[in-house]
């Protein structure tokens, strides 16, 4: 298991309640995290429409993430 | 330099930076919050950044601009927060020697900003509902 | 609305006029006064103009922008008389719903007004010669 | 004979030392206005660089001009 810490942002935020949080997981990438997560939290966003960052830079959604990592899901940008 | 700003933005203030007497040409943009979207009267509206990642991609998209137009300077400032009708959502400057490449670039950054950095924009409508654009209903096509 | 200006330009002061609140975008452009002009340093200049036809024929631009693209106001304001390094030349100022019609259309005002608008620029450059731009050589190509 | 109202800018107003003058000419069209003022006065521009204005409205250079016609010749223009 790994001790992932992830932050939430707009919508996923809100769905979550929470803006940080460290997870419990298995998961060997951001794809598995993200789809353990919506099982949980009921998430409205499909992973099509987010995008992860790992460590504070863009990942693909297949890389390994490892204990530790910060990781966070961007929901659809609105900026401008 | 691309910054996210809590506190308006004072677009006459900050271009002074790009004063420089090469600069020949000075485009400028700003995104202003509008009274509706979409046909929604919009009351008022929330911008909320991942602020490390949103610099540094910001000022990613800033270098991009440098490689690919001939430009003399460029800023790019975001406001996040509580914003009324009327504020300055995001503003861009950029100095060039001639005109093309001055719009071109200006262009390319608030394309790409909008299209990239994460930034996130809640409305609330006269209804009394409010909702975060482009995160609630299906993508527009 | 298209005017010239004797006195300094002040951007921020008259873009309040395009305040609207269905204004979303807002996008303008400024030409400074550079201190080189194809590889010749340049002191200061002048700009001289017809101004009834002038100012007949910005407003004329002007309209063609309006119905050309989506946008809700647009000004522009060129200097005449003695300028120095620095100072803005002509200011465009647009704005519209959507950024794509307020680039566009403050685009096509520049390039406009630089075609077809009677305002012509002497340079005084370092070696104390003047010349009429665009009058003196034959055309560029 | 006419007369006629010519205003001079930029080069031109330089080339003839004058900002306006009233000419008296035969010509027919703004074309033989500025061919004739043109021997007159040696302005280097040709015919093809510059425009006209006629009554503060742009014509063409074989439109008909008449007596008390003022006529304006465009160089290059250079604004922005």
């Amino acid at each position: 298991m790994k001790r992932l810490h992830v932050l939430y942002f707009a919508i996923l935020r809100e769905q979550r309640g929470l803006n940080e949080e460290h997870v419990q997981s298995a998961a060997a990438t951001p794809a598995a995290l993200y789809a353990e997560l919506v099982s949980r939290h009921r998430f409205s966003l499909p992973q099509d429409r987010v995008r992860v960052v790992v460590n504070e830079s863009f990942a693909d959604w297949d890389s390994a993430i490892s204990d530790g990592d910060s990781i966070v899901f961007i929901p659809p940008v609105a900026g401008g | 330099m691309f910054s996210l700003s809590p506190s308006p933005i004072d677009p006459a203030n900050v271009m002074e930076r790009l004063n420089h007497p090469a600069a020949g040409a000075y485009a400028s943009f700003e995104g202003w919050v509008r009274n509706h979207n979409e046909g929604r009267p919009v009351m008022r509206l929330e911008y909320e950044a991942y602020a490390p990642v949103a610099v540094k991609e910001g000022e990613l998209i800033l270098d991009e601009a440098r490689r690919k137009f001939a430009i003399v300077g460029a800023i790019c400032i975001h406001r996040v927060g509580a914003l009324e009708i009327g504020d300055i959502a995001v503003w861009v400057g950029v100095t060039a020697a001639h005109r093309g490449a001055a719009f071109d670039a200006c262009r390319y950054i608030i394309d790409e900003v909008k299209a990239r950095v994460p930034i996130w924009k809640k409305e609330h409508y006269a209804s009394g509902n409010s909702g975060w654009v482009n995160c609630e209903a299906p993508p527009p096509d």
